[in-house]
């Protein structure tokens, strides 16, 4: 049984993702954020006294996560249909909308995906395999013109130095990246216009469904105790949009 | 923006996971060339096979592939699951020792065939004529060319990044998305590889002359 | 000693040895002469074992060379066989082919403890013996990088004496050596021939030293034996034209017989 | 379900879109690489100690770090400084410098394995310098130069998906983008590992046949 | 035509040749000879402008070799200089150093028509005529690995009078040789000796060779001359305990003289 092999351990191995403010790495390396306080806490609850965090790529997470090489993901891997039919989620943790980064002003008047697609010399940047990507492609952006960037930070430059005209990303990431950089000539549009909110939970591998129960569980009893609001509200997450929704809604929502 | 000190100590413990890929695949490559140059020299048909395929795979995909199964697809198999270390020093050792193979048995080879037939004059077994002879020759030939092998192994290590191995280089894109600067990071990666291959090549060199010695002006 | 028969070598289509016959009595010196690609080289490198024969058959002290016995039959020899066989000849190349990275001792005693498992103790005193035999007692710690030609090949020969072999090959000894540096070697091979009475083959370009060295003398051409007596014979009185035009030409060039 | 032929078959042309890709920016990184070798070459031979030295440190940092650090720095830094690369020029002028340190000293072995004798041969004949290099020392330089700068053009080849990094949709960018938005990776990177094999199956005989008709030595 | 004055030569620390005077008259046949090592190659490579001197003063036709004049003081000799006395020499090496990748003919006719401008018909003409003197008019159009090396040292030779200088250097233009290819390069350079009036200089271990050829013998030891006159003098009566003990080692290592 899983959840007894990782009692016994005595500590359990997530992926978490590179990206403020689900994750945050102080400078001495002490992981935090909302997802891995969240992971931590539950864990902790379930007899598990401590998280092993290995910082992934998005790409590289469900691999992870198939291969057996971390026991859950806590990284704002938000769910949809496909990916709910790659792992197993709990139910929801962390929600987000979609949002834009753009010059100041919004000179293009983006306020949606299909805007960026209307527009033939606009170029959009996102990360691999996010749900950004697929939702400009799903939009009608060309292939060609959305850019997969490979972090935020590069992202940020790249529409800094001119190379794209948007980079989108969930709103909070966006905000700490955009508080980071200090920088006066971009802004915010946030949220997207058609595009849905968005949560993710924690995902584990497909056999482990025991282990998965177990940890809703207990996570629902932090959301009742209010605990849960108090761990991710001073990072800008809501607490009551995760409450007030489900994982069977979510993983049905296109 | 923040704490510098702290943020390069980050870069210090990829650092030394560099330095560990680097030492370990090294190793691990030395041996795997050693063996693989052997068997390519081999009068064994079915080792000359063996080593041959290892070698034109390895160098024929590209590291990241060869990464990218030894962590990814071969716990699928259920044969086993590497660590990412164990995966990168696997994969690094793997892949450079392919290389290294070759230059192994071209080394062999350039001892020049005189030497073998003295051996066969003085009735050596072929052990003995390995053991003895040749590769006492022929090592101050590889030397220099694994010195160029280390480094590129080293250089390698920074792919490593891709399977979430904290490395220098994925420390330092974690130092980036968390401080928002890039400059400060880069460069200090820069010095410190250039610092390490200058080890390692400085390293090599003396190696070099202490392989060499008494021996020179015999080629 | 040594009885080669119906012996034939080819390297790819080039057949180089073609129908040979010969044999050599124990303690006989022989020496091999004939324009260059003759076959001398071959030769000797086909007796030590470092070719691979074509056809024909070769005994050395009494058992074939490239071939054992089986199951009753003859079959070709395997490294076994011809490891034990190689305990019967030595060779010095034209070369030296020195060990470079060994010094002068280890050169000579390296063989001797590796293949006869020899104590260290005991090669290096028949190694001394040796080197003083060649006149270099003083170079033992030596490394052959130190030596000059002329020393390379004395040493290269005690090397090959150090394993006692009944028969002893050279193949040009000097032949790539500055000619004030022959004298030396020549020196040392004369005392061999006279004081042992190993059997010798010797293929050499110097045809005053062939006919002082040698009991016979074989004339090679074309892979065969066009002529072979004693040296006073072949060199004053050859029989077949092929010899007297190849002892002109080489008169011609400086040298006398 | 460890293999699905169907899905394999529908991602083969959005690979080979990639391949393109690849190519391009190998066979452009190559002739940046062989042209600034050239020039890397002939400064590191100038008798000006100012201009010898510097070059020579130039050369060894570059190739003393990891490719993929400097293709951050090309493409991420350097519009810092004003110079704005699109991806692909970026990602072929950081290869085509990387590989240039490799090239200047295949060029510096050709033209040392020139026999000495040859330029004495040359002077004897009261050649000058540049007939010299035409007539007699380049023409027997280049052949042998031949083996060794092919072997490098795949190792370019290999390293092509380092150029993600920096947004290049080359082959591997495209098979992980296949497989992020399908969660499938065994296809993809298989595919890719295949790919680049069957590549490089096909370059390893045409340098053998390149080996042997200009008898130069490999890597 | 050749003045060699107090010349000096080191390599690093080590004096090869110090303090040398000899001159050569037009037309003169000179043969250095002298043990391994005494700086023989060294004169010849440095008439030949492939070494550089370190001290002394080398006149070639009445004009300094090494040297200038420049606003009336002499001063070191620069490219173009040295370009300018170079077409008074040829030099012919011990390892022929032909073009590999050139065929004979154009081994021939390539400084030719690079450094003097001469049309390629004249070239070729000229060129058949010197393969025709050295015997080789039906390879002019073979590449040099496909001839032996008595072939090779004859086309190197062509190719050196191809560039009609006025003094002729050769190193050692048969030890690279095998002893039955020798003396068809030597056919070839006794008769370049009597036909024509060249003035030459040869580097030789062959004492016959060098006592029919030179109308001088010079005997070097140590970078000096020990001893120099006519061969008959040097061969056959030397004065020098040093020229005696050299040639009795050469004489006991089977050549005559
Ligand atoms: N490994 C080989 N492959 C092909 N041909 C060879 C090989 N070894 C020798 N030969 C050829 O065999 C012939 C005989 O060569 P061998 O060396 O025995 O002659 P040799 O009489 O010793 O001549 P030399 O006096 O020049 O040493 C020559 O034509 C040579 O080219
Ligand atoms: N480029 C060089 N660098 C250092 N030493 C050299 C060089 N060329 C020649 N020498 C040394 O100069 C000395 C004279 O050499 P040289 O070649 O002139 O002798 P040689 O009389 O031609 O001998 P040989 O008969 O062996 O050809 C030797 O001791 C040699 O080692
Ligand atoms: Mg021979
Ligand atoms: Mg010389």
């Amino acid at each position: 049984d899983k959840l007894e092999d990782l009692r016994e351990q005595g500590f359990a191995r997530i992926a978490i993702a590179n990206e403020p403010p689900f994750t945050s790495v102080a400078s001495d390396g002490k992981v935090s954020g909302a997802g891995p306080d969240v992971a931590r806490e539950v864990f902790k609850r379930l007899g598990i006294d401590d998280v092993e965090a290995s910082i992934s790529e998005y790409g590289a997470m469900i691999p992870s996560l198939q291969a057996g090489r971390v026991d859950a993901v806590t990284a704002g891997l938000f769910m949809k249909p496909e990916r709910c039919a790659a792992v197993a989620y709990s139910q929801p943790i962390l929600c987000d909308a979609e949002a834009l980064l753009v010059p100041a002003g919004n000179p293009k008047g983006f306020e949606s995906y299909a805007d960026i697609a209307a527009d033939d010399s606009a170029t959009m940047g996102a990360p691999g395999g996010g749900t950004e990507e697929k939702l400009a492609l799903d939009a009608g952006v060309p292939r060609d013109r959305v850019i997969v960037v490979p972090d935020a930070q590069s992202g940020l430059k790249m529409l800094q130095d001119g190379r794209i005209d948007v980079y989108s990303l969930p709103v909070l990431s966006l905000n700490d990246l955009l508080a980071k950089s200090g920088d006066s000539n971009l802004e915010v549009f946030a949220p997207v216009k058609d595009a849905p909110v968005y949560c993710d939970g924690a995902a584990f591998n497909q056999r482990d469904t025991d282990l998965r129960d177990a940890f809703d569980v207990e996570l629902a009893k932090l959301k009742e105790s209010g605990e849960f609001a108090a761990i991710i509200e001073p990072y800008g997450f809501s607490a009551e949009a995760a409450i007030s929704t489900d994982r069977d809604t979510l993983c049905a929502q296109e | 923006m923040g704490d510098w000190a702290g943020y390069l100590t980050l870069i210090l413990q990829g650092a030394w996971v560099t330095v560990k890929l680097t030492v370990m695949g090294c190793a691990l490559a030395l041996v795997v060339a050693l063996i693989a140059g052997l068997g390519r020299v081999s009068h064994v048909a079915v080792l000359r096979w063996i080593s041959t395929c290892y070698i034109e795979f390895f160098r024929g995909t590209s590291i990241f592939v060869q990464l990218f199964w030894i962590y990814f697809v071969l716990p699928m198999t259920g044969l086993w699951s590497p660590t990412p270390m164990q995966a990168g020093v696997m994969a690094l050792g793997l892949n450079v020792g392919a290389y290294g193979a070759e230059v192994v048995r071209g080394a062999i080879l350039a001892v020049p065939k005189d030497q073998y037939e003295a051996c066969t004059a003085v009735n050596l077994t072929r052990y003995q004529k390995m053991r003895h002879i040749i590769l006492p020759q022929a090592l101050p030939l590889m030397l220099p060319t694994f010195g160029n092998n280390a480094i590129e192994l080293l250089k390698a290590t920074a792919v490593v990044s891709l399977i979430s191995l904290s490395d220098m280089t994925f420390q330092a894109q974690i130092v980036r998305s968390q401080t928002g600067n890039t400059i400060f990071p880069f460069v200090t990666i820069l010095i410190l590889y250039f610092i390490m291959s200058l080890l390692i090549s400085t390293g090599m060199r003396y190696l070099e002359r202490r392989a060499t010695r008494g021996l020179d002006g015999v080629r | 000693m040594i009885r080669v028969q119906d012996l034939r070598k080819s390297f790819g289509t080039l057949t180089v040895i073609d129908g040979l016959n010969f044999e050599v009595k124990k303690g006989e010196k022989l020496a091999l002469i004939g324009p260059s690609g003759s076959g001398k080289t071959t030769i000797l490198r086909i007796l030590m074992t470092l070719e691979t024969i074509s056809g024909g058959r070769i005994e050395v002290a009494g058992e074939p060379l490239y071939h054992m016995q089986k199951n009753g039959a003859e079959v070709p020899a395997n490294e076994a066989h011809l490891h034990k066989m190689r305990r019967h000849i030595g060779m010095v190349f034209q070369h030296f082919n020195l060990f470079p990275h060994k010094t002068v001792l280890q050169n000579i005693t390296l063989a001797p403890m590796l293949t006869k498992g020899e104590s260290r103790a005991n090669a290096d005193k028949r190694a001394g013996e040796l080197l003083e035999m060649v006149g270099l007692s003083d170079k033992a710690g030596h490394m052959p990088s130190q030596l000059s030609g002329g020393q390379k090949q004395r040493v290269a020969i005690a090397r090959a004496l150090a394993l006692n072999p009944e028969i002893m090959l050279f193949d040009e000894v000097t032949s790539a050596l500055d000619p004030e540096l022959v004298e030396e070697v020549l020196i040392v091979m004369k005392r061999l021939a006279s004081e042992t009475d190993m059997t010798m083959l010797l293929v050499t370009h110097e045809m005053s030293f062939a006919s002082d060295f040698a009991d016979r003398v074989l004339f090679f051409d074309k892979g065969k034996i066009v002529e072979s007596g004693p040296p006073e014979q072949i060199f004053k009185n050859p029989q077949e034209e092929r010899t007297r035009t190849f002892l002109r030409k080489i008169i011609a060039a400086g040298q006398h017989v | 379900m460890f293999w699905d032929w169907d899905f394999a078959i529908s991602i083969t042309p959005t690979l080979l879109q990639g391949l393109k890709i690849t190519i391009l920016a190998t066979v452009l990184g190559a002739i940046v690489a062989a042209v600034l070798g050239l020039v890397f070459a002939i400064l590191r031979r100038s008798t000006n100690r100012l201009i010898s030295r510097t070059t020579g440190f130039v050369v060894e940092f570059i190739r003393g770090t990891p490719l993929l650090v400097q293709l951050y720095f090309i493409f991420y830094i350097l519009p810092d400084f004003g110079l704005r690369l699109p991806p692909l020029t970026a990602g072929v002028i950081g290869m085509g410098l990387h590989y240039a340190t490799y090239f200047s000293e295949v060029y510096r072995g050709g033209i040392e394995s020139v026999a000495r004798g040859q330029w004495e041969a040359a002077r004897a004949g009261n050649l000058n310098p540049r007939q010299t290099w035409v007539h007699v020392i380049l023409p027997q330089a280049i052949p042998p130069m031949i083996p060794a700068m092919a072997n490098y053009l795949l190792a370019m080849f290999k390293e092509t998906p380092l150029l993600t990094a920096i947004t290049v949709m080359e082959m591997m960018s495209q098979a992980r983008s296949v497989a992020n938005t399908s969660y499938r990776y065994v296809e993809p990177m298989t595919l890719v590992g295949v790919f680049f094999l069957i590549i490089s199956i096909f370059s390893v005989f045409g340098l053998r046949w390149l080996e042997r008709k200009f008898g130069g030595r490999a890597r």
